[in-house]
């Protein structure tokens, strides 16, 4: 067992954090994050300076843009960029994640140079393309539909909660390719020029950041698009899900930062119940960042760390939940005080993430699916 | 022993769901979020002319004799329908210490105008300290003549931007004492805070107002005496309102376990939710009983201090537990601005943090056990 | 709204107080129970004078040794008596909680005349017969199968943790007599006298109290014991349970009042952190006597309180869980220490009840099948 | 980093199963509870000749060189089989401490015969105030030529009863000291308490006795220090036993939930029970991820009061929810004496209780934050 860092990777890590630290375009992303709105012009200023030094993907091969690092230095730099990309770029981000991670196992040749290297240099990004008003937690069930044409791919039907269409390049579309018990046997998996004609694309104001719905009239997808093979997209999708359920931990370790320094300033540490509060997310933030860290270990040694990418994802987002609770009880009554109000603490940071990080807990798959998850492919539980 | 609400007091529930479904539908709670006053004077001239303002006035002072239960059974309902606007402060935060400790001059002059809706008043007793006890109030009162000089900063102060007179807590000395103060008096300076809840929540300042002697309520010194009172009638307030707010939010999620489809299945007849909508069933239940018998108390004018803070206590707690689950059942779609949920889910911090939360309670509680 | 009692139910609650206080089998009875034996000889006679003032039954019909009075006062009479009996007695007993209900709702006149005045008087009890190895939560699975033999029933097989068997005189019967889809149809009720030959009953030590396997040998149930109409009996069960959940929180309340009082003779409530857990605990339990005393108050209106008693059940368990846990950390490290050892505190109860109290998140239904029963008979969520 | 145990420690973990299956089957945990010294002899010099008494000593003094880390894969098996005996004071509370502080002459008198298994110890600090700090050792000791006499109660001392020596905590002027006593020493008398686990825990009542001025450990009047160490490294070694003792509960909990039918299913296939068993893998998980990296910051000889702290806070909680999941899940079955979940119920609470339970070591997490 090893608890710490190679002095290669703690290298590794600093040179991103001083980076990070001393980037004037980096503190603008930061604010724009912040917004709740996703990329703006600073942000890809920062994603490209950021590519062009390999950090975006420093575990894919050199060929694409990678530094052909082991997984684990693609969590340290994610911890870093979480650091300080602040809120909203939590985990992993789709053109990274989810199109990297299928592409590099199964996308073609061509696919493969005409898209891996322009993300992995912060170029394009990727909007997930999966949940419908009817398809959320049973992704299988979704049912925007891509009929054959024999040219090309005719795609109709609408998406919810595609929160980067408003800024990315393309759409990572999950569609159904045949209809077929069980449904999850159907699926294919599609990268869609966001700018294709028949594509609308609604905003959706939710709690502390902006998303999208999204509406395919008819739109032509040509042939090309298809991402490995038709029909196989759900497994793809499963596949690459354990990369987006990689959480890091420092974004949030950096509120309870704030917060615990909050508690010394104001004299609340005085308060023993205050004091075993902030002990006790000490130490589950802890055991969290374990967590975290077991998943690119896991992926070093060949692992597919499924049930426990689910583990990480339950355990992180009800921390999140208490984290963000002890802070409103810390801060009582100012918690409620929005960032522009006179009064606010700490920015307002915590009247924000009040809201905010409610997300946590259902997208990317909900707490309760992660709990059968665990139960089913980690403990053997009987499906029925 | 019972557990029910009398005939008026069912009734008077019935109509005040009619009247505020139809007058304050969840499009009027938006609206008033972006408002800046936050209330309509429309809307509320309406509920003074249901009596509502003077449900626990006496009929001498235009009221209609209720009791804390009545207001639990009103509260309920505002509570459900989120209704925005200024009618805890104007009346049990204010109306109440007028009517139990003013003179009878005082009793003239604010509780008809109140109860027929022409005066709007709010409570300044939380200061930059953000405590609820004594030891928090540094404002000053400083006699000259007959008057007084207060100076100071009272924070949080609810509606303090529409009100016409504030009750408000100063230190004199060692004591302290409570003012009734006009608010156009000169020094006296308000701004509104943006908050989680969009509720109109203000910084006010006072920079040597001018208070007539006359208009101290209560006694010089004692007036903490009554600010605990209104607090403890404050706390059992915010727990109507929250029960009202969480029985909405139990019933709105189950609704939608009946409607929702996933996995081919309605969401409710999956086991994990269906233990989640019982736990917030028990809560819910819990929320009720804890309050009512803390208001039934207060109506009976027993000793209640136990009651309430036990009530505050589990309803603030509770109230995190069942809108945090309502968010989970319904899933993304509460999250967005369009659906009710996230109203409830806001609203309902700010009612947990008003009078003292879970912890602020359980502390009077553990003292009222001889702890 | 009321919540207070009236003066006849205060009086009434009072004589039976004060009876309980200064009667010397009350505390020898209370030292049976502590010992995990149920009834002993002071039992049976604390019983029979409780009966004798109509205490043990006090809303039955005065013709069947009742009172007549509302179900209010049987709470009132069993809350007084929970709290002086101590541990065990916890609810109500298998012959006027179940066989008393049934038949008097169900039972012929024959079997009224016959059980129910000598149950009013204390002189007989009943061992629940209800659970089997694959019997528990699924109590409709049962399989110990009794035939119609024309003269007789002929009854074969074994039910587990039966209680009292080892000092109850009857045996309160679920029996199959139909093999039958779904399973419950096919349920009856007996009453069985233990001394029946081919009855075998077999001690089992559970954690804290004793109980018994018994099997059944071809053994000859006489016709007139069956109880209410053939293949009814679930029906019968499921709406005297409703009776058998009816918890008091005397006893449960008497502990906290135990704690509460070590806490401020030992200094710990200067605590602050013990005086949140014990405020919370009081909060709690002021929920709990409520949802207890909802029951009676429904029932004396005619209303049937299912999923009530199901959230009284599951509200009472976990708080036990709760009070117990509380009261180890408050008593550490002694609580760990038995009754009889030196250095034990409070008279090693915590230490018993840390073990015995176990038994209130599984019997008469588990935690999770009360909270099915809340979700689908108070909000109606669909089975499936 | 890296989250596995190395090939050697994999090895003493597989052994260690085996020994143990073998050689400490339910029904001797079951009989060690019932007699009266609580241990075998002969088992004692077995897992003497394995070289587990010896496992953290040097060579030199017998022992097998090994570190916190191979400790922790012995103790997990240890936990499992739940082991009765007193193997943690002979070891971790006695050797270690002589191995750190001892001078070489101590060193050199025990180490051997403890790693021979020829000498049993136990540690003698608790007392009647139940407290873990400093100011809770009230026992006296009393310098008289080259002598100390002792007098004071000393509680829940584990083994106390089989020990051939104690190492005892003493208050000396304002400072403590730690003395090595002869469990022969006149004077000395020891009382078997009767525990919940069942487990051998004893009073100590020391009534002058007579200890040589050269049988101090460490320093006169420094003896906290090293205390603190020993609760350190007692908090660590029990949160690997309750590691060990918590798999097996989830093991046995999951298995008879793949084998149990209710309801024509088996009870694995209901979510309820999925999620339970889901929450019981991840509090397990955690367990021994902050076990293991306050055994690997002690293996490396790095400051981890923090990282201790953290773990015993963590896995005593943990372990009275998994134990209770454990016991909803088995049903009434779990609660006769014959199964073995009870027994991991009631030995789970000894654990939890050993060396402070949450509260106390959240309190020292919040010193370490700096709060």
């Amino acid at each position: 067992m090893d608890f710490g860092f190679s002095p290669e990777q703690e290298k590794f890590r600093q040179e991103i954090h001083e980076f990070l630290e001393n980037d004037a375009d980096a503190k603008g992303a930061k604010e724009e994050w912040a917004a709740g709105n996703g990329y703006g012009p600073h942000t890809w200023v920062i994603m490209k300076k950021l590519g062009a030094r390999g950090w975006l993907t420093p575990a894919w091969p050199k060929e694409y843009g990678g530094l052909g690092l082991p997984a684990m230095y693609r969590a340290l730099a994610m911890e870093e960029m979480d650091y300080f990309t602040g809120r909203g770029s939590r985990g992993v981000l789709c053109g990274i994640g989810m199109t990297g991670t299928v592409l590099l196992g199964h996308g073609s040749e061509e696919q493969k140079r005409e898209y891996l290297l322009r993300i992995s240099r912060g170029e394009i990004d990727f909007a997930l393309g999966y949940t419908e008003p009817e398809a959320g937690s049973d992704l299988a069930n979704l049912s925007i539909k891509a009929e054959d044409k024999g040219d090309y791919f005719l795609v109709n039907g609408q998406k919810m909660f595609n929160t980067a269409c408003h800024y990315a390049q393309y759409h990572w579309l999950g569609a159904r390719t045949q209809v077929v018990e069980p449904k999850y046997k159907g699926i294919s998996l599609f990268i869609v020029d966001l700018k294709t004609p028949g594509i609308t694309i609604i905003p959706i104001q939710a709690l502390g950041f902006k998303t999208n719905q999204i509406f395919y009239d008819n739109v032509k997808v040509p042939k090309n698009c298809l991402v490995g093979e038709l029909n196989r997209g759900f497994y793809y999708i499963m596949e690459a899900l354990d990369h987006e359920r990689t959480y890091t931990t420092s974004r949030l370790n950096g509120e309870l930062e704030k917060l615990i320094q909050y508690a010394k300033t104001s004299g609340k540490s005085k308060d023993p119940i205050i004091r075993q509060k902030l002990a006790q997310l000490s130490t589950e933030m802890e055991i969290a960042k374990l967590f975290a860290l077991r998943i690119p270990w896991m992926l070093d040694r060949g692992m597919r760390p499924t049930p426990e990418a689910a583990i990480l994802k339950v355990f992180y987002a009800e921390l999140q939940q208490r984290v963000i609770n002890t802070a409103q009880q810390i801060l009582s009554p100012y918690g409620q005080l929005k960032k522009d109000s006179k009064w606010a603490q700490l920015d307002g940071e915590f009247e924000l993430e009040y809201t905010a990080s409610l997300e946590g807990i259902i997208t990317r798959g909900t707490c309760e699916v992660m709990r059968n998850i665990i139960a089913l492919r980690k403990l053997g539980l009987p499906a029925r | 022993m019972d557990f029910s609400f009398n005939e008026e007091q069912e009734m008077l529930r019935k109509s005040a769901r009619q009247f505020l479904e139809d007058e304050c539908p969840k499009k009027f709670v938006r609206d008033m979020e972006e408002d800046e006053k936050g209330y309509s004077p429309e809307l509320w001239k309406r509920m003074a002319e249901l009596g509502w303002m003077g449900l626990l006035l006496p009929e001498e002072y235009g009221g209609l004799g209720g009791n804390f239960l009545d207001l639990t059974a009103l509260l309920e309902e505002m509570g459900r329908a989120l209704l925005p606007g200024p009618f805890l402060p104007t009346t049990v935060y204010s109306s109440l210490p007028i009517l139990h400790y003013g003179t009878e001059e005082q009793k003239r002059e604010f509780l008809p105008k109140i109860a027929e809706g022409k005066l709007i008043m709010t409570l300044a007793i939380t200061e930059p300290s953000g405590r609820f006890d004594e030891a928090g109030i540094e404002t000053k009162a400083i006699r000259s003549n007959n008057d007084y000089l207060i100076t100071g900063t009272k924070l949080l102060v609810p509606d303090a931007h529409i009100a016409d007179w504030f009750l408000c807590a100063a230190k004199e000395g060692e004591g302290i004492t409570l003012f009734l103060i006009d608010a156009k008096t000169p020094g006296i300076n308000c701004t509104l805070l943006k908050t989680l809840a969009a509720d109109k929540q203000c910084e006010v300042i006072l920079d040597n107002a001018k208070v007539p002697a006359r208009n101290i309520l209560g006694k010089s010194g004692a007036g903490w005496e009554i600010a605990s009172k209104i607090e403890q009638w404050g706390a059992i307030a915010q727990c109507a309102l929250i029960s009202g707010c969480l029985q909405q939010v139990l019933e709105m999620t189950v609704d939608y376990t009946k409607e929702r489809m996933q996995f081919g299945k309605l969401i409710g007849s999956f086991q994990a939710i269906q233990h989640q909508c019982a736990d917030m069933a028990i809560d819910v239940d819990a929320v009720k009983f804890i309050t009512y018998e803390a208001a039934w108390k207060l109506s009976q004018k027993l000793p209640a201090t136990i009651e309430v803070s036990r009530a505050k206590a589990w309803t603030s707690d509770a109230s995190r537990r069942v809108c945090l689950t309502g968010h989970r059942i319904h899933g993304g779609l509460g999250l967005t601005e369009d659906h009710d949920m996230q109203l409830y889910f806001r609203r309902a911090k700010a009612m947990e943090l008003a009078f003292g939360d879970g912890d602020f309670h359980r502390e009077i509680v553990a003292k009222e056990l001889g702890l």
